[in-house]
């Protein structure tokens, strides 16, 4: 009987079964990192919106109060999206005649509401609740990073469940005092840990990690 | 494939109607209309909803795609604040009497409906026609356009109609012209009818409802020779006798009675008293399976029954009939009832002839009720007339041609008026006939113009409750398909169409409410729910002597079968049965869904042969209609019990086809039953659905039950039947339990099984409609379910009911066998079913000992159609096909508790957190609350001597108990 | 060694022998080499084929409309949860444990016999468990989340739980299909490498050949060869009895009367082998007809199987006594109640089907005659799949559709795809089987030559 | 020839394999290997082949499976996210067992299947004795011995000689 396969054919064996079992691990990989990037999660993804509307120039230049527009945050679940005429409260006085605040005025005139596109979403069978977050310690840029540094504002976090988790296993990681809730640029302190677990106590944060806390 | 699989089917997708113009428009309008002075409550409403709308879209569209869009205000509404639920006041009129009612709000839709505490006939509860309310109000089978002989056409060419035919009769003084409303109580309606009566000097105005209550007025007229309206305090009685009145099932003040009636059967530790109460009817109705001692006679028995216990109660001329078989029985009664004289009564059916009414009244005057446990004030509705009598006036004139112009206000006379008067053959012979109806039913197919009705929660209107007491109903929501109200109809026939429904209403009141500060006592009234002052006084009526000799011979019951006709439990008079809720609920008694049935005692259906499903033909007066038997233990023998409502032909795709008519039995002279039919098996079968099969309880002690006697010698009964094993008595270590142990209790002895909580459940959590079809095969989706067992003879079987939710088993079953976790154990002792993560083993149905689990077999959920997604209550996951749910204890409620409280560094406090099934319930029998306080409600209730777990052998340690049943018998009557 | 011994009609044979006489390395090597090699195939093959083919086809079509439309296309429900598929599931996880067993067991016990089944008898065990976990998925009412079960870092941060039998049957199941693939591989490779030596054509020989993996009988090779085998063997017998072991923890950890006893483990393992064994007979026969194997597979082979049907069948039998007795002395009201409903509730005929087929029809095993008729043991065979089938459906169905609270009873009614998928898993099996026994050895060639080797089959050579 | 893997001798059957190998093996030939279309007793240990370390192999897969299975079941309902489920704790080994022991099983079977391939340095499809024409045999009904070349006291002529006279059908050589 002649040779079936050439000599070569050995080295092809060996080096495709290792190939086999490198590319499986490869795969899996890259599925891992591919679920947490910010392709899939939209993290520091700048969206654009009907108006340029820029977060670093009110919040962070003009030093505004996130309440001033986002009014429900600290009693709703709904943190609260300006209607026209909070705009127009000041932009009828000031670039009164913009031409990239003709949206705004349109809006004001026709009664059509602006149409902003959504940055943060949740899944439907989410329940995410602004005011307890806020009155719990919580602050604005825990979630939604130094949003007045942002121009166009994009995702700050995955807001995957493993990342919600990350607090609402150990709040004293995260929480401050609700007086610097809506202080942009609050770093946690030193001792945060020592912090944190005072105020975990102090606002009795209890156990978060049931289902019911965010599913219903 | 049947025409009713066809219904089932087309149940889920309900776009294409809804697709009309104007409904779009309303949806997809993602601009509010500039608010006019925010004051004003209709337009702000109207803003609401069209911002409800959009938002709505874009939640509810996420559900399935990513919503991109947020839309905000233009301008902001005042007092409302997204994400928080508003709650505004109302009442739902039915057979023109009100309920009151609070309902609840998101960003102006109304999504679920409760009772207003402060509503002499509501005291916080609502029946299943309230809850469902909310169903029909979204249903986009409703009319949506004003059509003319079925064509499309509009308001305003009906209006130059409309004017035409004014003109005429205004040369005749509206001779020609006819009203036909239900009964009116509403003052606002009453006056305005009158001022066109005035207008139109010769017009006639009549009135007619199916469930009508004549003969109680009838019967009230003879005893008392004026129009009484009574009231019954059950609080104040000790011994009650129910001569079918089933009054705790339905009437205007059903859900006041549970209150009153169960409130006199609560027992605590200790020497107790328990009312007792006397149910003498042919067909069990709940008020029956609340009875000490039920006695089934026919409904021509009654009378003869009724008679013997006036007699013995020294009534003059009560002329008992031959002494008869039931003679102890009646005895025995009237001595208990003479025993309690001043805390007794006795209460008539409305089916039941004049006489029998007339007999109670006579009987109570003898007891001494008047005043205690009987109240007479004035007559409720506006002009209290004999419906029949009415209707039968109308028919007569139509047919005599003397008719040009029939306005009819509401209703559906074509279908529910009586065969023999051919309501429908002579209306043809009216010139212009107008409909008013949120439907475009039978009687709209049979008019010239439709015009789409607007719901109670769509429009301005008042209406009085049982005692008179008026309540302002102010619209949640804009109509959404355009609808009218009677008011703005009535405006339009008196020729002022420019007005608005809250115009009119609110010019009453500016007239008539005699207020000092008008527009605070308007907001008050509208904050309230009810105009303060408006109760009519009670009014002491003197018994006409002899009234019983000269007007009333004693009747013969007639001989054979008799046949009863009955208000459907469910689907009422017929009106609701485009309503899927109400459709898919299952009846009270009989556990069927989708269908009525000829009910028949076991002994009756041996005699004739029948069996369950069995199709026969009903013979009636020349009449026939072929119905399905179904077997009713302790029905009276030789009687057939019919439910009306059924066998629409026009209902909408829910209601049309299911079940059979009996409207097609029913004349005129006798309405509600009488004796005459006839039985034909005709050897078809046609399937029934009902959702328990098995009635007997296979001496299971599932629900435990003593006389009060035996509770006053041995207070743990219900305890010692079946050991529960000792908490201890584990290999584990246990989970520690930290702060809040939710749980709840439910009292045996108290519920009437009336299946609200069924309904409202339905309407908090989202639950879907799955059809008949589904509901055969075991896949119904109520959250709660009540379990009816019987025991003893079927003859005369003891009933019992019992609301089965979720148990929150702190060792549950369910969630072992989860292999991803989808159900596990909160730290407050909730079940936790998460949707989101189930894969649908369907494993934990399979362990649940109490199989309160329900499943989604298909997609059951509507994802479809708009207006049902804007009914939907936001803080519920809506659950998509393969998914397993069941009970939650309401935990989006005790999440918005819990939150509120802890903003406010507090607990939460006992009564604060209300789960849907408790609120509704009118005889308070669910109660939810926290176990780790000793002081709270539920623990008190835990530590009853009655509490007990069910299969508690089993070790799955419920956190949902229930209290036993008791029974208060009279010892001179064997069991 | 003297000439006597060897002469094949100086043997004494107490019962037919495992291998006819008169066979020699060659014509072993030939005779099964050749079913696959040769370029005809029988016409009972290609009628076969059509047959199942069709079979999947319908398998594929209820598919199709389960993922398009839910699990409601069957009869399940509330109260009866589960129905077809997890009996299906249960059934053919049962039938694949005789191969495994077949190779494992007997080859410990040093049973010649086993030689010339235990090639097909794997390949039936693995067609078996693929028919098998195909149910458990399609049953989930979302199965394109199926990998839930597996435990991998999700970004939920959640995982399986545990405690769960459905977990155990996951890793049970894949765990029994890998080394019973294993198993059946490692067997192939030497006959893989003589049919590789044997085809004439390059292309064979070039499959084969991969296949093979450069096989060459090397003395050393055989050693190690041996070596793996037998304890692959060692540690596949234990996971036969845990396999099964674990479904039955499917119903005995759950605490529904007829489901929660302590009884099943044992007592699914023998109804396993029993159905297996069954199974087996009903390839065999056809198998050793169509493609005149009676050489390899004598009588011998048919008897063993016989007894050891009736064995497990007794095995089986005395479960169900047990259950039966179970329940009466528990004087547990529920445990009580579900038997009687067994024996003469709405599902009594399930019940005396099964006595009928699984206890009954057996016994006629215990006759030399039947045991030595091939009609008489296939038509027993064919009796208990059907009774073992039946069997599941009594425990599964019957078990959930009368349970504790007599307000949730209810029937189940199977709908036409309950039956699609059943008779299309039945037609994928076969498939399966089908093509198997055109492309490989269906009887393990080396393992003939060694019986050949042993004197008392041998012949002189030349 | 120095190219030369081998020489080859053909048996008819394993009585006169074993012999030689045996014989070669006192000879002071080490480095040959036997074929044969079976596994034949004794073949291995007379060309001085004594022990293989499948077994322990496997024993190694087993013990990782038990630990890993284990392990990962307790890190992940006792560390990563403890959940309480029907009331029964954390930790319930009992119910970990199943799996546990899956795990094991899987681990050896694989041990001894990877194990057993890795030492045969399988896959090899190819090798020099398949140069050899009436190899092809040695899968059927035939049996050889080959020596190979690199054997110290491999010697062309000397050692075809030698397997001669061992009652072989003929001696062929293989070229690498």
């Amino acid at each position: 009987m002649a040779q079936l396969f050439h000599r070569s054919a050995n080295t092809i064996a060996r080096a495709s079964i290792l190939g086999a079992v490198l590319a499986l691990a490869v795969t899996g990989g890259m599925l891992w990192a591919l679920y947490r990037s910010g392709y899939q999660t939209e993290v520091g993804v700048p969206r654009q919106q009907p108006v340029p509307f820029s977060h670093k120039h009110h919040a962070g230049g003009m030093g505004i109060d996130c309440r001033y527009c986002h009014t429900s945050v600290e009693n709703s679940s709904y943190a609260g999206l300006p209607p026209t005429e909070t705009c127009m409260s000041c932009h009828s006085l000031i670039w009164a005649d913009a031409p990239v605040l003709e949206p705004v005025r349109a809006s004001f005139r026709t009664g059509e509401p602006l149409q902003w596109t959504r940055v943060y979403r949740l899944p439907d069978f989410v329940y995410f609740d602004h005011s307890i977050h806020v009155n719990k310690g919580v602050g604005c840029s825990t979630c939604h990073g130094r949003v007045d540094q942002m121009p166009l504002t994009w995702r700050a976090n995955t807001l995957l469940m493993e990342w919600c988790l990350e607090c609402h296993r150990q709040p004293e990681h995260f929480v401050r005092p609700r007086e610097y809730v809506f202080q942009m640029d609050w770093n946690p302190p030193a001792d945060q840990l020592s912090l944190g677990r005072r105020l975990v106590a102090q606002y009795n944060i209890r156990k978060l990690t049931d289902c019911y806390t965010c599913h219903r | 494939m049947t025409q009713k699989d066809a219904r089932n089917k087309t149940w889920r997708s309900l776009d294409e109607l809804a697709g009309t113009a104007e409904f779009q428009r309303f949806l997809e309008a993602e601009f509010p209309e500039p608010a006019s002075g925010g004051t004003d409550p209709v337009s702000r409403r109207d803003l609401l909803k069209v911002m409800g709308a959009s938002l709505t879209l874009a939640g509810m569209t996420a559900c399935r795609t990513p919503a991109e869009k947020i839309v905000p205000y233009v301008r902001a509404p005042e007092d409302l604040v997204p994400g928080k639920p508003l709650f505004f006041a109302t009442a739902m009129p039915m057979g023109g009497f009100a309920k009151g009612l609070l309902v609840e709000s998101h960003l102006g839709r109304p999504t679920k409906v409760e009772g207003n505490p402060e509503h002499p006939a509501s005291l916080g509860a609502t029946d299943v026609f309230g809850q469902a309310s909310v169903l029909t109000l979204y249903d986009p089978d409703r009319s949506q356009v004003v059509t003319r002989v079925g064509r499309l056409s509009s308001w305003m060419t009906f209006l130059a109609a409309l004017n035409v035919a004014r003109e005429e009769q205004h040369l005749k003084k509206g001779a020609g012209l006819r009203l036909l409303t239900g009964t009116v109580t509403s003052p606002t309606l009453a006056e305005q009818i009158r001022s066109l009566l005035a207008e139109f000097s010769s017009a006639k105005w009549h009135q007619f409802e199916p469930v009508s209550r004549d003969h109680a007025r009838a019967g009230a007229h003879v005893a008392f020779g004026q129009d009484v309206n009574t009231i019954y305090r059950f609080d104040q009685a000790q011994v009650i006798l129910d001569l079918e009145a089933d009054f705790l099932g339905w009437g205007p003040a059903n859900l006041r009675y549970v209150r009153d009636f169960t409130a006199g059967r609560r027992v605590g530790q200790g020497p107790v008293a328990m009312n007792r109460l006397y149910v003498v009817e042919s067909c069990p109705s709940i008020t029956g399976s609340m009875a000490d001692h039920r006695l089934g006679l026919r409904a021509g028995e009654v009378e003869s029954f009724a008679r013997k216990v006036a007699q013995r109660l020294g009534v003059q001329d009560a002329s008992p009939g031959s002494p008869g078989p039931h003679d102890q029985f009646a005895e025995a009664v009237a001595r208990d009832l003479a025993q309690h004289r001043g805390a007794s009564l006795v209460v008539a059916g409305d089916q039941q002839p004049p006489v029998v009414h007339a007999l109670a009244h006579a009987i109570n005057h003898t007891l001494g009720a008047e005043g205690r446990t009987v109240i007479h004030t004035d007559p409720v509705e506006a002009m209290p007339v004999d419906q029949m009598q009415s209707l039968r006036e109308l028919v007569g004139d139509m047919q005599a041609g003397r008719v040009d112009l029939l306005v009819i206000v509401g209703g559906n006379p074509v279908f529910t008026a009586p065969r023999d008067l051919a309501f429908a053959e002579q209306l043809s012979k009216v010139k212009l006939r107008v409909h008013l109806g949120l439907y475009e039913d039978e009687t709209s197919a049979l008019c010239h113009w439709h015009i789409p009705e607007a719901h109670f929660l769509e429009s301005w209107s008042d209406a009085r409750a049982f005692d008179g007491t008026v309540t302002i109903l102010q619209p949640l929501i804009a109509p959404l398909y355009g609808g009218r109200s009677a008011h703005e109809l009535l405006a339009a026939l008196a020729g002022k169409a420019s007005l608005s429904g809250h115009d009119i209403v609110r010019d009453y009141w500016e007239k008539h409410g005699r207020w000092k500060i008008f527009e605070e006592s308007w907001q008050v009234a509208l904050h309230d729910g009810l105009v303060a002052g408006t109760r009519l006084p009670p009014k002491r009526v003197a018994l006409r002597a002899g009234f019983l000799k000269e007007s009333l011979p004693a009747q013969k019951p007639g001989r054979g079968l008799e046949i009863a006709f009955r208000p459907d439990p469910t689907i009422w008079d017929g009106s609701f049965a485009n309503n899927g809720w109400l459709q898919e609920m299952p009846k009270p008694l009989t556990k069927l869904t989708w269908d009525n049935a000829a009910l028949v005692s076991p002994a009756t259906a041996q005699r004739l042969g029948l069996h369950n499903e069995a199709v026969v033909e009903l013979r009636y007066r020349g009449a026939s209609v072929r119905a399905p038997v179904w077997i009713m233990p302790g029905h009276a023998d030789d009687s057939v019990t019919v439910q009306l409502g059924y066998g629409r032909t026009r209902a909408g795709r829910v209601g049309t086809g299911a079940g059979f008519n009996a409207y097609l039995l029913r004349t005129a002279d006798e309405p509600w039953f009488s004796a005459g039919l006839e039985i034909r098996r005709t050897g078809d079968r046609y399937s029934l659905v009902s959702t328990q099969h098995h009635f007997s309880m296979e001496s299971r002690n599932l629900i435990r039950a003593g006389t009060l006697g035996e509770f006053q010698k041995n207070p743990r009964f219900a305890q010692q039947v079946e050991e529960s094993p000792p908490p201890g008595l584990t290999l584990y270590p246990g989970h520690p339990q930290e702060g809040y142990a939710w749980g709840m209790a439910i009292d045996l002895n108290a519920c009437i099984g009336c299946g609200a909580c069924v309904l409202a459940c339905q309407a908090e959590n989202n639950i879907p409609v799955v059809g008949k079809r589904e509901a055969g095969r075991g896949r119904s989706m109520h959250w709660i379910r009540v379990d009816r067992y019987y025991e003893g003879p079927p003859e005369d079987p003891a009933i019992f009911h019992q609301p089965v939710p979720c148990m929150h088993c702190e060792n549950a079953p369910c969630e072992v066998v989860c292999p991803v976790g989808a159900t596990v154990h909160g730290s407050e002792g909730l079940n936790e079913m998460i949707y989101n993560r189930c894969v649908g083993t369907r494993y934990c149905s399979n362990n649940c000992p109490y199989k309160v689990r329900r499943f989604n077999f298909f997609e059951f959920a509507d994802w479809t159609t708009p207006s049902l997604k804007a009914q939907r209550n936001p803080n519920v996951t809506v659950r998509s096909r393969g998914v397993m749910e069941k009970c939650t204890y309401c935990v989006q409620r005790i999440n918005a508790a819990k939150i509120e409280a802890e903003k406010e560094d507090r607990k939460v406090r006992d009564g604060e957190i209300v789960t849907a099934c408790q609120a509704v319930c009118p005889a308070q029998a669910i109660v939810f609350g926290d176990l780790s306080d000793p002081n709270s409600r539920l623990a008190r209730l835990k530590a009853d001597p009655r509490n007990y777990a069910l299969l508690a052998g089993l070790n799955t340690r419920p956190r949902t108990t229930y209290l036993a049943r008791l029974r208060n018998p009279n010892p001179e009557i064997r069991g | 060694m003297a000439e006597t011994e060897r002469d094949p009609r100086t043997i004494e044979l107490r019962e037919p022998p495992v291998l006819a006489p008169g066979h020699s390395f060659a014509s072993v090597t030939d005779k099964i080499g050749g079913i696959v090699l040769s370029r005809r195939t029988p016409r009972a093959w290609m009628a076969g084929f059509a047959v199942s083919f069709l079979l999947v086809m319908i398998l594929q079509v209820a598919i199709a409309y389960l993922l398009a439309r839910g699990v409601g296309i069957w009869g399940i429900g509330i109260p009866v949860g589960w129905g077809f598929a997890i009996v299906n599931f249960v059934w053919w996880i049962g039938i694949g444990h005789a191969g495994t067993l077949i190779s494992a067991i007997l080859l410990l016990m040093h049973q010649e016999w086993r030689t010339s089944i235990n090639r097909f008898a794997e390949a039936m065990t693995l067609f078996a468990v693929a028919c098998a976990g195909m149910f458990p998925l399609l049953h989930l009412g979302r199965p394109w989340y199926f990998y839930w079960l597996f435990p991998y870092p999700s970004t939920m941060g959640v995982w399986p739980q545990f405690r769960s039998p459905l977990v155990w049957d996951v890793f049970a199941v894949s765990t029994y299909a890998t080394v019973s693939f294993m198993f059946w591989f490692v067997g192939l490779i030497p006959d893989l490498a003589s049919l590789r030596d044997q085809a004439r054509h390059w292309f064979p020989r070039g499959i084969y050949g991969m296949l093979a993996m450069g096989w060459r009988g090397s003395a050393i090779h055989w050693r190690r060869y041996e070596d793996a085998y037998r304890l692959l063997a060692g540690i596949a017998t234990p996971l036969v009895v845990s396999v099964h072991s674990v479904v039955s923890l499917d119903f005995a950890v759950a605490i529904l009367p007829g489901w929660h006893s302590t009884i099943f483990p044992p007592y699914f393992v023998a109804g396993a082998i029993y159905s297996g064994f069954a199974m087996v007979l009903t390839l065999a026969i056809p198998l050793r007809a169509v493609y005149h194997l009676e050489d390899f597979i004598t009588p011998r082979h048919l008897q063993n199987m016989a007894k050891v049907l009736l064995a497990t069948g007794l095995i089986v039998a005395y479960g169900y006594f047990m259950e039966a007795l179970m329940a009466w002395y528990s004087g547990n009201r529920y445990e009580q109640f579900m038997m009687v409903n067994r024996v003469l509730g709405p599902y009594a005929w399930v019940f005396w089907a099964v006595m009928a087929t699984n206890v009954l029809a057996v016994q006629a095993c215990w006759s030399r005659r039947v045991r030595s008729s091939v009609p008489a043991l296939f038509a027993v065979a064919m009796l208990v799949n059907v009774g073992m089938w039946l069997e599941r459906f009594m425990i599964i169905v019957v078990g959930l559709h009368r349970d504790f609270l007599p307000s949730s009873w209810g029937m189940y009614y199977p709908t036409i795809w309950d039956w699609a998928t059943l008779f299309g898993s039945i037609g994928l099996f076969l498939f399966l089987m089908i093509l198997f026994v055109r492309l490989l050895p269906a009887i393990s060639i080396f393992e003939l030559r060694q019986l050949v080797a042993k004197p008392e089959y041998a012949r002189s050579k030349t | 020839m120095s190219a030369l893997y081998g020489l080859m001798a053909e048996f008819d059957n394993p009585e006169d394999l074993v012999d030689a190998a045996r014989r070669a093996y006192q000879e002071g030939y080490r480095k040959m290997d036997a074929y044969t279309p079976y596994p034949v007793e004794g073949l291995a240990d007379a060309i001085g082949f004594r022990r293989t370390r499948i077994p322990l192999i496997v024993l190694i897969g087993g013990i990782l499976g038990c630990l890993s299975g284990f392990y990962l079941q307790y890190w992940i309902s006792v560390i990563s996210y403890p959940l309480n489920v029907g009331g029964r704790p954390y930790n319930s080994w009992p119910s970990f067992i199943p799996v546990t022991f899956e795990m094991a099983v899987l681990f050896a079977a694989l041990g001894a299947v990877l194990g057993m391939l890795g030492l045969n340095r399988l896959p090899m499809p190819y090798h020099p004795v398949f140069n050899v024409p009436r190899f092809a045999l040695a899968t059927r009904d035939r049996f050889f011995l080959c020596i190979e070349a690199a054997d110290p006291r491999f010697d062309g002529q000397r050692t075809r000689w030698f397997l001669e006279s061992l009652n072989s059908r003929g001696v062929s050589e293989v070229e690498p």
